[in-house]
């Protein structure tokens, strides 16, 4: 898997050695071309991880970027008219990350998205306490990420 | 004309120190160190006093930049005469401090930061540019201040607090004049700054800038009314520390009011007589504060206050007498307070006090080292042919001159009270029989026991001080030249521009 | 010559070394430096009875006119000679008197020192030169009288000794500066020659206080009298030599030296008639109510200093050659009383004059001494005291300028009080019954009492031969203070005149005084209620005053508050340079291309300030940093508006650790306390923001000005070029302006290091340095 | 904007000087800080300010093709900074030693008399 | 084309800070101010830097302002998990409207370490936490 | 501070803002950089470390104390500076290699001299502020 | 030219008035953490100005001063919360 990505690198500074120009928009189109020709070459062999991994972190993205504004203009609006709608509270949030890197990752975009924040993580690495602006039932609130965030996300780390 | 002479001293302690910091935890070896560098950086002080009294200024433009662009370094005779004389004092601090100093200052940096103390006013003295000046300046201060708070206990560090407050103002006031300096002729090069400051005709903004740099200098020569931090820190530090901070600190705030009001700043009405007020004031106010107290160190600390006022006010008369009477006074106040000090804290290692009430007996117990500090002690009152006294004749002479004769009389007035203190001194530590210690475990004579090598390391910086400032006395034919020399250098700056600048 | 002066230095010096040598009987091998001395002037006298004078030159500091010239005329011959005379039976007085002293070594020390200076004041022939060697005296002296220095009383004698002597010494030295910076030398002998230009000018009158001043602090002169009776704590040959013989006369010689020069005018005439006939008057009135012998002898001293000052002040031909007489006459006699006394006291353990009685029956020899000695200094006919009183009641009576009847009263009234004194020391303690106590006394050995006897014997000898004095001592002393020669010999018998009357009035008064007054402690007490009058207490006064005015001074100024030491620096600043920008010219604004605002720019320096008031009203130490950190990260955005990338980067970076430190040292000290008060408040407030004000001020004149950017071109064209790099700051910093950095690097290391000591050092309790 | 710029130098002046004559040390501290950037800010000032031209040499060009803002009093403040800096860190250290040693920041606290010198 | 992108991007991206700084404002406690602040500079100084990223053609600057997006994104989170928990052992009060508080008790006094409430079964010793909030 | 996420995210800042200042060091002659800054960056970087770990684990981590880099830096600096006297100009006087070097660009006394900054910035701001960190009354 | 007044006349207001409101609540508080808070708001909006301004002025240097911004807000904070859980802890 790091062979395929070390490769499809390779080919991306080949694109801009060819082409002759150091942009950046022009690596990316260099990397995206590779990708593609790698897919297109790989596709009888057996390890299918690199690819199906790169979607997926795509994926992620775009599902975090709606995530992200979604809520913020959720946020946005809240502030800028005059009442508050707001149901502030903690929850014991249990994960099923574990591994140090999971925690951070999914403490990072918990907290990036507007509505939620982490206040800390539990000693035994078991449990996150989540500040949430918008605490309807906490239940629905915790199977949300669940199956948002920390799905995804462990989709693509495991 | 480039010769690299000229930053030895400076490079010499910088190395010294470096290598020290290499030995960090090594006492012996840091003590050896810095006698041997010490030793090394005196003769090249002396070589570059010989090379600038035989050949003439000396310049160095750092980094091969032409004169108003680079940093200038300059030896002229006044300069490279502080060099030499802060060598002097610089090795005999040096040797004194292999005993004097306690073993856990020196594994906590004593040597490296003496060294650098050292090096910065080498530093002050050799610069030519007035930001590398403050630059020095800085240097010099950093490193007194942990001398200073160096395993200091309460007394010393309460005087810290007071004496880096105050010196961080100085440095801020300093820093706004040259801030004010640089916007009004765009250059730091003080050869370069003289011209342009002498070609500008706003004669207001020549003053406001000369007031920065009259109170920056002023509160580190320790001038009323800012002398305040001295007489709350001086009393406080290890005996070497202290010598140092008498003999050379507040020495290289006179030598930068000397080199800024002669060359850049040519004192006009304004300037003089604002300088010759403070002289009066500072000179009375460091008598009255001599004549009142009891610790040895506290006394001498108000005895400089007082003496700074003679040489401000030879500054402030600004004739080639006064300056020549001011500059006398200054070499001859370098070496004898720096030894007043090592006496000082010789008296303290012979008795554990500086308290004179409690001290005593020391003609009685160690008459031949007594009759040795009683020469130094009487040169510092200016008892003649000892070093002080020639100096007065030229401060008498060019206040008679121009009628200045309140600062004659105060000049008077604070040798009378100098006098006065030095026999008081003399009578109640060496005549007065010791009064009885009682068990007090501070009170106790550590000299004694000590080794003979221990004792020589001890009593041979002051001898060697002592046979330098008699030199001084009575060679003063000597000295006289070079003083003189210097006034006229100080009068006619032309040559020190046209070194710096090159001829044109 | 150099060498008969500089003699008594050396060999002081060696004493260092070998002194503990000098022990027993061996002493008196050193009295061998002065007789020797003695010798080598007593060589002169035939060229100098001549009209001859000695002028010898070193060169040692010629380009302050300063040079080891000397001269030896009339004046310094004689005193020259009383110096080592008197000085060798000093010497050999004092190996016997001291025999047992540790510190013998010590005292032979300092008396050759004192010798050496002494003989140097007398024979310099440049103020300066003089003043060096009259400082020495005091010095040696100080060191002399302070001799048993663990007595208090001898300290504090010592002590005040020399302050007054001392500072007579400065006032002196700025004296002789004047002089010579007039007259455009220090040489004694070319002053005489522009004489009249210096009595002519203005500043005549404020050197002659100067040199006066000089001379009356050491010839102890009312009103600085009264250290010399203090001196007599010092061992008794010290009293004989230094306080009656040599050094206190060194005030009379410097004016009769600088008589050619400076006198001769009422300037000069009125202050040393009257100062010296205050004195004399004075000291003498004095002398006849002390009971203590040394007490008696220093006051009668004194009188003779004012009778010498009197007549230099006269300063008549006939008032100089008197003076000249009294001089050696006065150093004869109460030399040898002194060293009497000093037997007196050696033997019999006291000094007090009422207890003293009978002694010439165990003490004859002395007994003969003292009873001369009292018959030169009461002026009997055939000694030499009688010729002295003559001159100078000739001197009074003949002078043309003041008034001759008040004077001569004056001294007539002084030498009978004289006259009382003299025969007090010299003959009550030998008269009359001798208490049982004193039975067992034996005469010491020959080395204490021969000296006195020489002294007095000579005193009878020069009286009945004054030739012997006359023409080779005393005539040529007269003509080089007057500067011509004189012809008028001293003579016995001068007729029956006015002056004679006059000496058989003081002589019968002063016997009669001697026979119904006896001394006594009531006495004493009586004159000493009167002691609150006396100058030294009113400069114990003095002195007390202005040690006290000095702590209160002291204290006031150094109170110990460090904000109010920086008030004071700030309130000096913003009076100087408000002063200077207020005056002399408008303050105004002349704007002559200003840069666009622009929103950003007034949001951050808006910010700013609300800022700094934060940090500097809040009660919360954290919030307090974090408002300085804000500050500073403004102060970073105009460094970025303003194109200084390098400038905000540091910044920022450096700010932030600056936070770090703080927050990391914050975290146990409690919250502010607002200690001042509003008043307080209100006042700092105004000084702060006036100095604010001010450096604005300043600002915008300089901003007026117009501003040269040669350097800065240079930096601009020369960066890549030459040094190779396209930041230009950068390029300043590592290159043309890299020494700055390298030592300001040294600064942080220095800071690093003091922070660890400051932390992690603590101190043995042994180690005290 | 100079006006702006002159404004707020006085302001960091005079606040600097206030808080110096305060009785904590931390505001001492504080003040000393204060003064330093005022003083940065005068030497930035009165070396003439020039907006949006750093004095960075472009890539592509040898010499300056445009005018550039002085870098002298750049580099001068940038120094003094680092200085201040290296002192300020000293000073804020000693401020804990001194607390530590006479439970206080108070300044009017720092008067051990002179009978207990030796 | 470039140059609309650009406008678009700094438009929301000021626009999210300004939010931001009225959320600051407005907000009633101390951890809704938190929440919303990083999240809303966090996205508009991503979209600025973007801008940027954008706006300069060459690698060195685009990596830079890249790398800056990437680091803020990073240590926001981290930076606001660290004060609201300092917050929250100081005291920090929370706004009356406050739903639900689980990190109530679940400190450690002694040794500030947090309990995940599942200890009990596992270990069973007792909870130590009962200091709660008002 | 005992925080899991901290701990994590600063093991992966650590290498990152290290890199980070030794570019900002390097570029320092070009642009807006160089060895204070750099310095000050690296250093930022320990403390933050620091702070997550302990004072006692990033000593560990750096093996020597910090403030043996202060003599190494001040050494570098000086001899940068001084070396010019052994070809007989005055000190500080740049001395460079004739071709430039990839990536860095012109080498020459100017880059070690900044380099010597570097460490001493680094050596510095480390004492100081580890010192007061483990400083305990 | 036009992107530059954009900036200048359209977003740089907006970043500095969100400067005005976040430093109210820095100075308002009224709990130390809100400070801290605020402070770091403002770092970021700091970012922010710089890399508009260094759009506007077109000059790339100022990215690094953005960089260097981003680094410091992060120390700060953190340094804060260290003080404040000591300090608690005492
Ligand atoms: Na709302
Ligand atoms: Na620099």
């Amino acid at each position: 898997m790091v062979k395929q990505f070390l490769m499809n690198l390779l080919l991306a500074f080949t694109w801009v050695a060819l082409t002759g120009t150091l942009y950046f928009s022009n690596f990316l189109f260099g990397y995206a071309t590779g990708f593609f020709l790698m897919w297109v070459m790989n596709r009888n062999e057996q390890d299918h991880r690199y690819f199906n991994r790169v979607p997926k972190i795509i994926g992620f993205f775009l599902y975090f970027l709606y995530q992200l504004i979604r809520a913020n203009i959720q946020v946005a609006y809240d502030i800028v008219t005059p009442n508050f709608y707001m149901r502030p509270g903690i929850v014991k949030y249990p994960m099923n990350a574990r591994s140090e890197i999971e925690i951070n990752l999914l403490s990072t975009v918990i907290s990036l998205t507007p509505g939620t924040l982490i206040i800390d993580v539990s000693e035994d690495q078991k449990v996150l306490y989540i500040h949430v602006m918008y605490l309807k039932d906490k239940e629905q609130f915790i199977q949300q990420i669940k199956d948002g965030f920390e799905r995804r996300l462990l989709e693509i780390l495991r | 004309m480039t010769d690299n002479t000229i930053i030895f001293p400076v490079i010499t302690h910088l190395f010294i120190a470096i290598l020290s910091l290499f030995f960090w935890g090594k006492a012996t070896a840091q003590r050896i160190i810095s006698v041997v560098g010490s030793v090394i950086a005196m003769v090249m002080a002396i070589a570059l006093f010989a090379e600038v009294w035989n050949g003439g200024i000396l310049t160095m433009q750092a980094a091969n930049w032409e004169a108003p662009f680079g940093i200038s370094f300059v030896a002229d005779v006044f300069s490279s005469s502080m060099v030499l004389l802060a060598s002097f004092s610089g090795l005999a601090v040096s040797i004194y401090s292999v005993t004097g100093v306690a073993r856990s200052r020196i594994l906590y940096g004593y040597f490296p930061i003496f060294h650098f103390l050292l090096m910065g006013l080498n530093g002050a003295f050799l610069s030519g540019d007035i930001f590398n000046l403050y630059v020095w300046f800085e240097v010099i201060i950093i490193a007194s201040f942990v001398l200073m708070t160096l395993g200091g206990r309460k007394a010393q560090i309460e005087g810290s607090v007071k004496y880096m407050a105050m010196n961080i103002l100085a440095s801020a006031f300093f820093l706004t004049g040259i801030g004010i300096l640089y916007g009004i002729t765009g250059t730091l090069n003080m050869a370069d700054l003289s011209l342009k400051i002498g070609a500008l005709e706003n004669q207001k903004l020549v003053d406001i800038t000369a007031i920065f740099f009259v109170i920056g200098f002023g509160i580190k020569s320790a001038v009323f009314p800012l002398y305040f931090w001295l007489p709350s820190s001086y009393h406080t530090p290890p005996s070497a520390v202290a010598a140092v901070f008498g003999g050379l600190l507040t020495k290289v705030g006179i030598y930068a009011l000397f080199r800024v009001f002669t060359l850049i700043f040519i004192p006009d009405d304004f300037i003089s007589t604002l300088l010759i007020i403070l002289a009066v004031f500072t000179v009375l106010t460091g008598t009255f504060g001599a004549v009142i107290k009891n610790n040895i160190r506290r006394l001498l600390s108000y005895l400089i206050v007082c003496h700074i006022g003679f040489m401000i006010g030879g500054l402030g008369m600004y004739s080639e007498v006064a300056l020549t009477g001011a500059l006398f006074y200054l070499f001859h106040d370098m070496v004898v307070k720096t030894n007043v000090f090592l006496i000082a804290g010789l008296i303290r290692k012979m008795r554990g006090t500086m308290n004179m009430d409690k001290l005593g007996g020391l003609y009685a117990a160690y008459p031949l080292l007594s009759l040795l500090m009683a020469i130094v002690l009487f040169s510092l009152v200016g008892i003649p042919p000892l070093s002080g006294f020639w100096p007065k004749i030229y401060l008498f002479e060019a206040g008679f001159m121009d009628g200045h004769y309140v600062l004659v009389a105060a000049i008077i007035i604070g040798s009378f009270a100098t006098l006065y203190v030095i026999a008081k001194l003399w009578a109640s530590v060496f005549w007065k029989n010791q009064p009885d210690m009682g068990d007090d475990p501070v009170l106790t004579d550590d000299f004694k026991p000590l080794s003979k090598f221990r004792k020589s390391l001890l009593v041979t910086p002051i001898i060697f001080l002592a046979v330098i400032t008699l030199y001084i006395g009575l060679g003063a034919e000597n000295i006289g030249l070079v003083v003189k020399h210097i006034a006229r250098e100080m009068k006619d700056t032309t040559p020190y521009i046209e070194a710096v600048l090159g001829t044109n | 010559m150099l060498i008969a002066v500089l003699a008594g230095l050396i060999v002081s010096i060696l004493y260092i070394p070998f002194g503990k040598y000098l022990k027993g009987r061996l002493a008196v091998l050193v009295a061998l430096l002065p007789i020797g001395l003695f010798a080598y002037f007593a060589s002169f006298i035939p060229m100098i009875s001549n009209g001859g004078n000695a002028d010898y030159q070193y060169p040692w500091v010629p380009s302050l006119g300063i040079n080891l010239d000397f001269r030896l005329d009339g004046l310094s011959l004689l005193f020259s000679l009383l110096i080592t005379g008197i000085g060798s039976l000093v010497y050999l007085y004092a190996s016997s008197y001291l025999k047992a002293h540790p510190y013998l070594d010590r005292f032979y020390g300092y008396l050759s020192l004192f010798m050496a200076a002494m003989l140097g004041v007398v024979l310099s022939d440049n103020v300066l030169l003089l003043f060096i060697f009259w400082e020495l005296t005091s010095i040696s002296s100080f060191f002399l009288i302070g001799f048993n220095n663990d007595s208090a009383e001898s300290r504090k004698s010592s002590l005040v000794a020399l302050a007054v002597t001392g500072g007579g010494g400065f006032l002196l030295m700025a004296g002789f500066v004047l002089m010579g910076h007039l007259s455009g030398s220090y040489s004694i002998q070319e002053m005489v020659q522009s004489n009249e230009f210096l009595k002519n000018n203005s500043l005549y009158p404020l050197m002659l206080l100067l040199v006066f001043a000089g001379a009356f602090t050491k010839s102890a002169q009312f009103p600085f009298h009264f250290w010399l009776p203090g001196a007599m704590k010092a061992p008794t040959p010290i009293s004989a030599y230094l306080h009656s013989a040599t050094m206190v006369k060194a005030g009379v010689y410097l004016l009769a030296r600088i008589y050619p020069v400076l006198g001769g005018t009422d300037y000069w005439t009125y202050p040393l008639i009257i100062v010296g006939g205050i004195t004399m008057l004075y000291s003498a009135f004095h002398s006849i109510f002390r009971t203590d012998l040394k007490g008696i002898l220093a006051y009668s001293t004194i009188s003779a200093l004012g009778v010498l000052v009197f007549l230099i002040g006269i300063g008549t031909a006939q008032s100089l050659l008197a003076a000249s007489v009294f001089i050696l006459v006065h150093a004869l006699y109460k030399a040898a009383l002194f060293l009497i006394t000093g037997v007196i006291d050696h033997e019999t353990g006291t000094r007090d004059v009422t207890r003293l009685a009978g002694l010439h029956k165990v003490l004859p020899p002395l007994a003969v001494g003292g009873f001369l000695a009292a018959l030169s200094s009461a002026g009997l006919p055939f000694t030499f005291g009688f010729i002295g009183k003559d001159l100078i009641y000739e001197a009074t009576l003949n002078t043309d300028s003041v008034m001759p009847t008040i004077l001569t009263t004056l001294a007539v009234i002084t030498n009978i009080f004289l006259l009382y004194a003299g025969l007090l020391a010299g003959l009550k303690p030998f008269t009359g019954r001798l208490p049982t106590a004193y039975a067992g006394i034996h005469l010491p050995h020959w080395l204490m009492w021969i000296p006195p006897m020489l002294l007095s014997l000579l005193g009878i000898a020069f009286g009945a031969f004054p030739a012997l004095a006359d023409t080779a001592l005393l005539n040529p002393a007269a003509a080089a203070m007057i500067n011509k020669p004189i012809d008028s010999p001293l003579k016995i018998w001068h007729g029956f005149n006015l002056v004679l009357l006059l000496s058989t009035v003081t002589l019968i008064l002063g016997a009669v005084l001697y026979l119904i007054r006896k001394p006594s402690a009531g006495g004493l007490a009586r004159i000493e209620r009167f002691d609150y009058l006396s100058p030294r207490h009113l400069l114990t006064k003095i002195v007390y005053y202005s040690k006290k005015f000095s702590a209160r001074y002291t204290q006031t100024l150094h109170s110990g508050f460090l904000r109010v030491y920086i008030f004071r620096i700030v309130t000096f600043a913003v009076l100087l340079l408000g002063f200077r920008l207020l005056t002399g010219g408008p303050v105004w604004f002349t704007p002559n291309h200003l840069s666009p605002i622009s929103v950003y720019e007034v949001v951050v320096g808006g910010i700013l300030i609300v800022t700094i008031y934060l940090a500097v009203t809040t009660l919360s130490r954290l919030t307090a940093v974090v408002a300085t950190s804000v500050i500073g990260y403004c102060i970073c955005l105009l460094f970025v508006f303003y194109s200084a990338p390098d400038l905000a980067m540091t910044q920022f970076t450096i700010d932030t650790l600056t936070v770090v430190l703080f927050v990391l040292v914050l975290f146990r000290l409690p919250p502010f306390l607002n200690f001042t008060n509003r008043l307080a408040r209100m006042r700092d407030w105004l000084l702060a923001s006036s100095f604010g004000a001010i450096v604005s001020l300043i600002a915008v004149q300089v901003l007026n000005q117009p501003f040269d950017h040669a350097v800065s071109r240079f930096y601009g064209e020369n960066a890549y070029l030459l040094a190779k790099g396209k930041n230009v700051v950068n390029v300043i910093l590592v290159d043309f302006r890299g020494v700055d950095t390298m030592f300001e690097i040294v600064v942080l290391a220095i800071a690093a290091i003091g922070v660890f000591s400051l932390l992690k050092l603590k101190l043995k309790a042994s180690e005290k340095e | 904007m100079e006006l702006l710029i002159v404004i707020l130098i006085g302001v960091l002046y005079a606040s600097g000087i206030f808080m110096l004559l305060r009785r904590s040390m931390v505001k001492l501290l504080i003040g000393l800080i204060l003064l330093g950037n005022g003083a940065n800010l005068l030497i930035f000032l009165l070396g003439r300010i020039t907006k949006g031209k750093p004095p960075v040499i472009d890539d592509i060009s040898p010499i300056f093709t445009d005018i550039y803002a002085d870098p002298i009093p750049q580099a001068l403040i940038l120094t003094a900074i680092v200085i201040t800096f290296g002192l300020q860190a000293f000073a804020i250290v000693l401020l804990k030693r001194v607390y530590v040693l006479i439970n206080s920041d108070d300044l009017d606290d720092l008067n051990t008399p002179e009978e207990e010198d030796i | 084309m470039t140059t609309v992108i650009i406008c678009v991007l700094c438009t929301i991206g000021a626009l999210a800070i300004l939010a931001a700084a009225i959320g600051i404002l407005r907000m009633p406690d101390f951890y809704l101010r938190l929440s919303v602040s990083v999240k809303a500079a966090t996205l508009g100084g991503g979209l600025l830097l973007l801008a940027a990223a954008i706006y300069f053609p060459e690698v060195s600057v685009t990596t830079k302002a890249l790398a800056i997006i990437f680091f803020m994104t990073l240590t926001g989170p981290v930076a606001a998990h660290l004060i609201g928990r300092t917050a929250y052992f100081i005291g920090t009060e929370q706004w009356k409207g406050t739903v639900r508080d689980d990190l109530a008790g679940m400190y450690n006094k002694e040794t500030r370490e947090l309990n995940s409430g599942d200890e009990k079964k596992e270990e069973g010793h007792e909870r130590t936490g009962e200091q709660g909030h008002e | 501070m005992k925080s899991t996420i901290l701990k994590t995210a600063s093991s992966y800042l650590l290498p990152i803002l290290l890199l980070f200042s030794i570019f900002i060091l390097l570029r320092g002659h070009y642009h807006p950089g160089g060895g204070f800054v750099g310095g000050l960056i690296a250093s930022i970087a320990f403390v933050l470390h620091a702070f997550t770990h302990s004072t006692d684990d990033t000593l560990k981590l750096l093996r020597v104390h910090p403030g043996t880099l202060i003599p190494v830096g001040l050494g570098l600096a000086s001899l940068s500076m001084f070396a010019p006297v052994f070809t007989d100009q005055p000190i500080m006087t740049g001395l460079w290699f004739k071709e430039p070097f990839p990536v860095i660009g012109m080498i020459g006394s100017a880059l070690f001299f900044d380099i010597g900054v570097y460490f001493v910035v680094v050596g510095v701001v480390l004492t100081i502020l580890f010192t007061i960190s483990q400083y305990s009354e | 030219m036009m992107l530059s007044t954009y900036i200048d006349y359209v977003i740089i207001p907006i970043l500095g008035l969100s400067l005005l409101l976040v430093f109210i609540r820095l100075v308002k508080g009224p709990s130390i953490v809100d400070r801290v808070i605020a402070l770091d708001l403002l770092i970021s909006i700091g970012v922010s100005v710089i890399a508009v301004y260094s759009i506007s002025t077109e000059k790339t240097t100022f990215i690094d001063i953005a960089m260097i911004l981003a680094l410091i807000a992060f120390l700060g904070t953190i340094a804060f919360s260290y003080y404040l859980e000591k300090r608690g802890r005492k």
